[in-house]
């Protein structure tokens, strides 16, 4: 495979998509770290000139900043832990034995494929709404007074709406891991004297190790930039403001372009150290 | 302390009976082999055995008591599969830890039983390691070690060697004949490789679609093979069938003759044909002789000084006292 | 684990695993049942299930006010364009990553994925400056390219999975049998690797489709895809939910039916190599 | 053909003017209308992006009368001043055209005009013994709110904004508070939510809604005011005046004959809690089409615009607030039993005196400065957390003092 | 039209050298083994004769001339990998046209030499499939039907049979040494079965960690092994060592005598032990003597009738004519 005929080919033929990622990264990337050092108004004539590290010292100590890092990971960190947790359920349950697999399995696919907005839309007029949402009548049927979710449980309501999202993209992938499990292992487990518990534990639970590190890596990818289901539903109110909505806020509502560059800037970072952590994990369980 | 007896066992896939009813026993301390081709039911015989299947009807005793119903991990029995199924993500010492941990064996004791199988089965160097880090003959090693040490009534293995390259079969074949002699526990050995049925066996069960076609030791097997598909499973290379009037000169349907049963000269002898490929092992050479108008070839095994050449008109003589004969249905003529 | 499983215990296990799928698919059973009532009946209580009388009335009413067609078209052109695109770029370096390995081929996957945590609203400025400049703002070539980048990494690292499975024996083979680079990539490893291809296609069809940021925020009306055709109907004047309804349903149904009808490459395309 | 592209809020009257577009393009076949169609949030954060950035993706955006000041100080915005005379420019009412005016430049043209006032249930006020005068003030709204409350039947005293954002909550709390003397900045523009008025305004509106509004009334908005309404739960609401027609349109609202209308309500510091606001259509400087777009907007806000709804859709449906002669319409006038009440809010409201002291800014629910939408929003947001329960009135206030202070010194104030 | 030179190739990857440097021809139209352990540098070898791997140093050189710098398509060498390598895709007949189509060799040229391949290896029946409808067998003789068709100057084959069950491998064995009696063009065959080996080949080359152990005919190895490591390889059962006092009895630090070369019986021979595992093919058998104080175990191999048990005290009788001897460094002592 490696003649060297065939590793400048390789580079050639990587080229294009090392190149045009590079392009993709560095260019805004440049333009974002040059605004941030300026004080960029749109609104007011836009480019005011340099004011050093200003929007930086202003993005951290404004009393949005902490809160909404805050607000990031426990999204994150709560749609991660809702979607692997039953996630391995759903999927131990789907993996038995029974009538119609094909069905329940396009019926928990189906969140997969609804876009954000839609989504996001659905949940909060038909559901949480607090008068006429469907959790309403529920609870009215069983006398309770109606929650108004979005405001009195903003949070959960958030990760629930966007923990269906991804549940079914973790339990697919989930499954895929548990059928793939050597059915002799499980055998040899049984003919040890496992229980099923011990099985689930043991066995089981080690072998989906893979799998659970390639849903969170791909999952924390794209929940930490998640957007329409906040500026949908909440509008960043009652503690939901995350960074990226921080920023949103900051460049487009504000119109404040120096400001949320810093911002971005920041968000980077918090990406990359998040990245960093869990490119670790996975970089050591990719080619295992 | 380890009969097992199969009493009119069937198993059916749905609508397919796999294994038509089967009477077998299994005497304590035996080796025994199942043998045959590929599909032909070892290894569902096999699990029915170890409980990892149900049975469809018929019973299963182990040491006179029935454990028809009884699940996998009651029945006392060790198995060793194909692929090993070792746990990967778990070190040598935990995956033959494991079965005593599953049944609350204390620590020490586990200790003790990891240290002289490890020691039994030379793996002291690799306890720590993983699975991953092992080679197929370690592997299959940790496999029986953890067999070994849940003290099983027998061992069942299903092809445990043939995901080893040759060499290490050879040697993995004789450490097990050895365990077997070591421990004096049944065990019961699936294989389609004849060779492994003939140098480890005590007992081999020859299979064919379900039903045991022969079952005796491994020379009862080479000497009196029982019909034509027992004959040409056993011994390698196979038999020579010859049938029509050679055949008909013994009495018989179909003649069968051994390679090492037929003598090779330049002259005299009461075949004659040209040879064809030959085969130099050294110790020994396989001529394949075509044009004998008894066969489409005829293969002679010879010792390794011998040295015809490809094309040469050669003499073929059979030794007649063990020459075997069959009828129309395929079945051993004895008288 | 092959033992018969008794017919109580299949049974349980279709009515659990039933009840959770139709409650993790109710939000969009509900959806869809609502698009066909009145607006009365959307927010009648107690909510009403299957017994209302069905009307199309809210379809004609969205169709009439927006061209479907147009957002649908758009939709399809930005997700299957920039899908396209991407392969087709993806294809030679998956190819390198999967077959002429480097050290350093393991940091550039994890690299080019490190790309997608860049927070798109700390960019869209600059973007929104570059695409002025280079007068691609509300163009579906525009967004093709954005789309095309932003999932790039997904492809590549889900191509690159795909090709390690391919034995390098076999484009070896194509080597000695004389073929060039280029044969060896189109007549040996591509056939080989449709269904990973396709599995990929799907997967970013579907990121695609749904992506609402870009897709958003660089389109008017020439290139706006069903994400914008969505964004008009959300918190309008009154309680429209059975417009809503019809809208939502018209904006997921043919990512919906795309997906269920493709969903064992999909599956095996999702787990990104995770499991062999 | 020259394309002319539109940005539009998906709101009714802007719906149905797309419906009528035919009208238009068989008068001007050779100008073609493409239409973007985005909810409020979502527009205002496009067209501004754009319009900052001279995008030039719009030949004609809907923006309000915020927006329109601020614009046209940056020199974003086609003046209007040349349009025909036929178009009539002083027929426009003069508190609209006032606020589209900057020095002396019509900048947009006002598609329709609203200010705010109290929608009441007329059998419920009577239920309850009571007789709505047309002038409350807040202290009768008080006490009417609590004789119509009945939540066991679920009917709400008083439903009002708080949805988060500054054209939600802000904007009726902003008018809210000039009547009780508070104001955003004093002359320095220091921010002033730690003044006294402010707690008052505060601690009077969560008083009301936490007593007598409906549950979750934190995520209500205009749209989710409406429905409540419309469905007989809410006692009174005080809001948009052109929510009127919906409530009063039997197709919509169970209650279209038991509505009554009154002036926003005053604390006698002489200031009306009322706001004034009109979408309006503008030109970008941007525009490869301003010929065209003028051409546009002359139809779209034209006298016999408002004749050709009226053929279609009845005179009640016909875009309010924006032309004196409307309202000396018969026809209109009879049809629409609120368009009285409408004029005289729109009439009370003073943008550029919008509260009881002196201000440096004009708006009356907004504050006329670029910065406004960001620190509008956020400042909501602490009062929506407010109206949750999440924090006290105090709290929310030091949170927006803060914020604002801080916002305002980014802005270099 | 096959004369293949390597003149002091080296292979490193990276910084460990898995070939030093190393001479070798191979002369056209012979079949050439290379056998030796798992990871001696075999393939990697073939794979430099190939042209899949790019040389360190030295030249290779095809009919005289230099092609170390060709690509493998330009060489005119057809591959068959162990894997087969087909293309899954690709039915049976396609496959056999892709390095036609490549050459851009035309149609009915290229049809007259699939029809005649087909022929020769018996797929006819088969060229509509795809490889994946096909038997190991079947697809191994596709890929040599692939190879065919270019007419090269040289056919590599790497373990071309290591995939196939036993049965198989040594019908298709016969087979490629039958096709090689056809086209009488050189064949390079990489294998670590020593029997596949001595049964193929003209010449074998023993490899050891990429060093040339020693290159000669089948039974020159088998007779005349140069050092220990090719004796011990080379036969199958392995050659018994014995050193020390016994082995200096014959002026050697080591003697090797092969289990076929010594007798066993009762009583009467020169060395004494006992037995333990026998293994039983019917046609032989294979004593383990232990305890006779000369090496760990000593392998006999009888005929198949004789009938030592566990445990039986033997005595043992080596030809001391086919002894071989070897000095402390391991090399053969000729004289
Ligand atoms: N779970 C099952 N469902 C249906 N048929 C099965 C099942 N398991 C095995 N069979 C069938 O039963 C027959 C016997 O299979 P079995 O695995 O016992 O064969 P085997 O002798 O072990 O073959 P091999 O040597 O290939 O392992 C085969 O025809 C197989 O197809
Ligand atoms: N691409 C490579 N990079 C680094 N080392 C390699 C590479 N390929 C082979 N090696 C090393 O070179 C040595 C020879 O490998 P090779 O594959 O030639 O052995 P082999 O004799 O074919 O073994 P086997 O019988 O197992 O196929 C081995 O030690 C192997 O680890
Ligand atoms: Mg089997
Ligand atoms: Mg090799």
């Amino acid at each position: 495979m490696a003649t060297q005929h065939s590793r400048s080919a390789a580079r050639i033929m990587m080229a294009p998509a090392v190149i045009l990622l590079l392009g993709w990264m560095l260019v805004p990337l440049t333009m974002t770290l040059l605004f941030s050092f300026k004080k960029y108004l749109p609104l007011r004539g836009g480019d005011l000139g340099w004011v050093g590290f200003d929007n930086y010292i202003r993005f951290v100590s404004s009393s949005a900043f902490w809160p909404s890092v805050q607000a990031t990971l426990v999204i994150v960190g709560g749609v991660l832990a809702i979607t692997v947790i039953f996630g391995v359920l759903l999927a131990l349950l789907l993996d038995q034995p029974m009538w119609g697999q094909g069905i329940v399995r396009i019926l928990v696919i189906a969140p997969f494929f609804v876009m954000p907005t839609v989504s996001a839309l659905v949940w909060k007029n038909m559901f949480m709404d607090p008068v006429n949402g469907l959790f309403a009548h529920l609870w009215k049927a069983f006398g309770a007074e109606p929650i108004s979710w979005l405001s009195e449980a903003s949070m959960q309501s958030i990760i629930l709406i966007v923990s269906w999202q991804w549940l079914p993209f973790a339990t697919l992938i989930l499954l895929t891991a548990i059928q793939s499990l050597d059915s002799e292992q499980l055998e040899a487990a049984e003919m040890d004297g496992a229980s099923p518990l011990a099985r689930f534990g043991y066995i089981i639970l080690p072998h989906l190790g893979r799998a659970i590190t390639v849903v969170v890596l791909i999952q924390t990818i794209f929940l930490l930039s998640i957007f329409a289901e906040i500026f949908v539903t909440t509008g960043g109110s009652f503690g939901t403001r995350t960074l990226t909505f921080l920023i949103f806020q900051r460049v487009l509502e504000s119109q404040n372009v120096g400001l949320g560059s810093a911002g971005g800037v920041y968000a980077i970072i918090l990406a990359n150290i998040v990245a960093a952590f869990l490119m670790r994990i996975v970089g050591k369980n990719l080619d295992a | 302390m380890g009969r097992i007896t199969l009493d009119k066992v069937t198993k059916s896939f749905g609508a397919t009976e796999v294994i038509p009813p089967l009477d077998l026993t299994i005497e304590d301390g035996e080796f025994t082999v199942f043998v045959g081709p590929s599909g032909c039911g070892k290894s569902t015989l096999l699990r029915l055995i170890a409980g990892l299947e149900d049975v469809t009807s018929g019973q299963i005793r182990i040491d006179g008591q029935d454990a028809t119903m009884t699940p996998p991990a009651k029945r006392g029995l060790a198995m060793v599969f194909q692929s090993y199924a070792l746990y990967p993500h778990m070190s040598v010492r935990k995956n033959i830890a494991f079965p005593m941990k599953m049944a609350g064996i204390d620590e020490a004791e586990q200790n003790r039983r990891i240290e002289s199988a490890a020691k039994a089965l030379n793996l002291t160097d690799y306890l720590e390691r993983k699975p991953g880090q092992l080679s197929g003959g370690q592997r299959q090693r940790v496999a029986i070690g953890r067999a070994i040490v849940r003290e099983p009534a027998a061992f069942l293995f299903d092809e445990p060697l043939s995901n080893l390259d040759a060499a290490l079969r050879v040697g993995m074949r004789m450490e097990i004949s050895e365990l077997h002699k070591k421990l004096a526990t049944t065990m019961i050995y699936v294989t389609h490789d004849q060779v492994e049925a003939m140098t480890m066996a005590d007992k081999i069960v020859v299979l064919r679609s379900g039903h045991i076609e022969q079952v005796g030791s491994p020379l009862e097997l080479y000497h009196s093979p029982r019909n034509l598909f027992v004959a040409g499973f056993i011994g390698s290379p196979k038999m020579n069938f010859i049938e029509g009037s050679e055949a008909a000169k013994y009495d018989a349907h179909t003649v069968g003759i051994r390679p090492e049963h037929i003598a090779i000269s330049d002259s005299g002898g009461a075949w004659s044909g040209v040879v064809g490929v030959s085969e130099h092992l050294g110790s020994d050479t396989f001529f394949h002789i075509h044009d004998t108008g008894l066969a489409e070839t005829i293969t002679v095994r010879a010792d390794g000084e011998v040295g015809f050449r490809h094309g040469d008109r050669v003499s073929l003589t059979p030794r007649t006292d063990v020459m075997h004969r069959f009828d129309a249905q395929g079945l051993r003529i004895t008288a | 684990m092959a033992r018969s499983v008794t017919q109580q215990r299949k049974a349980i296990n279709t009515v659990a695993a039933w009840a959770v799928g139709l409650l993790i698919f109710f939000p969009i059973l509900w959806t869809i049942l609502t698009s066909f009532k009145t607006e009365a009946q959307a927010i009648n209580d107690p909510p009403l299930f299957f017994f209302f009388d069905w009307t199309l009335e809210n379809y004609a009413v969205v169709q009439e006010r927006s061209d479907y067609m147009r957002f649908l078209w758009n939709s399809i052109a930005i997700a299957g364009g920039s899908t396209v695109l991407g392969i087709i770029i993806a294809i030679p370096a998956a190819w390198s990553m999967a077959f002429v390995p480097s050290k350093r081929t393991k940091d550039i996957l994890l690299w080019m994925l490190s790309t997608k945590m860049l927070p798109a609203v700390g960019v869209l400025y600059p973007i929104y400056l570059i695409f002025i400049r280079l007068g691609m703002l509300d163009s579906r070539t525009g967004l093709i390219i954005v789309l095309m980048l932003c999932n790039l990494p997904i492809i590549v690292w889900m191509l690159y999975t795909y090709f390690k499975e391919i034995p390098g024996e076999i484009l070896e083979a194509a080597r000695m049998d004389g073929a060039g680079l280029k044969e060896e990539i189109l007549y040996v490893l591509t056939p080989m690797a449709i269904p990973g291809i396709a599995s990929t296609l799907l997967l970013n069809i579907i990121l695609a489709w749904n992506e609402a940021f870009w897709t958003l925020n660089l389109t008017a009306a020439k290139a706006a895809p069903l994400t914008a055709f969505i964004a008009s109907y959300s918190s309008p004047e009154g309680l429209f939910y059975a417009k809503l309804s019809a809208a939502s349903t018209m904006a997921i149904a043919p990512i919906l039916i795309l997906g269920w009808f493709s969903q064992k490459q999909l599956v095996r395309g999702l787990t990104f190599g995770a499991v062999k | 053909e020259t394309t002319v592209t539109i940005a539009t809020v998906n709101n009714g009257d802007m719906i149905r003017m797309q419906g009528l577009a035919d009208d238009f393009t068989a008068q001007h076949p050779d100008i073609k209308l493409e239409w973007v169609t985005l909810e409020e949030n979502v527009l205002r954060q496009r067209v501004t992006q754009d319009i900052a950035s001279k995008g030039g993706q719009f030949d004609v955006m809907t923006i309000g009368t915020y927006e329109v000041p601020i614009w046209a100080k940056n020199n974003w915005l086609v003046s209007l001043n040349d349009m025909p005379s036929e178009w009539d420019a002083d027929d426009i009412l003069p508190a609209i055209r006032g606020g589209l005016t900057v020095d002396g430049n019509l900048y947009a043209a006002p598609f329709y005009g609203e200010s705010s006032m109290v929608m009441y249930r007329t059998d419920l006020m009577e239920k309850a013994g009571l007789e709505m005068p047309d002038a409350p003030t807040w202290e009768f709204i008080k006490e009417a709110a609590a004789g119509m409350t009945d939540k066991d039947s679920e009917v709400y005293g008083i439903c009002l904004r708080g949805k988060a954002g500054w054209g939600e909550n802000m904007a009726f709390l902003t008018a809210m508070s000039n009547s009780f003397g508070a104001k955003w900045f004093d002359e320095n523009w220091t921010a002033q939510f730690d003044s006294e008025a402010w707690k008052t305004t505060l601690t009077f509106y969560m008083d009301l809604m936490t007593n007598y509004g409906p549950p979750g009334a934190s995520t209500n908005g205009f749209n989710e005011n409406l429905s409540l309404f419309q469905q007989g739960k809410c006692g009174m609401w005080i809001d948009a005046t052109v929510a009127a027609s919906f409530v009063t349109n039997p197709n919509d609202s169970t209650v279209a004959d038991k509505v009554g209308f009154a002036l926003a309500p005053d604390n006698g510091l002489g200031k009306r809690g009322n706001w004034l606001w009109a979408w309006t259509l503008a030109v970008p400087a941007g525009s490869d089409a301003t010929d065209e777009a003028k051409t546009f907007i002359e139809w779209a806000t034209s006298k016999s615009y408002t004749e050709l709804v009226a053929s279609k859709e009845g005179w009640a449906n016909v875009p309010p607030g924006t032309r004196t002669s409307l309202y000396e319409n018969q026809n209109y006038l009879d049809a629409a039993p609120f368009a009285e009440m409408t004029l005289n809010s729109i009439n009370a409201a003073d943008p550029t005196n919008p509260s009881v002291d002196p201000v440096p800014y004009t708006g009356v629910q907004f504050v006329a400065i670029p910065e406004f939408a960001g620190i509008g929003t956020q400042v909501g947001q602490e009062f929506s957390a407010a109206l949750a329960g999440q924090q006290s009135v105090d709290e929310a206030l030091a949170k927006a003092q803060a914020l604002t202070t801080d916002e305002m010194e980014a802005a270099g104030y």
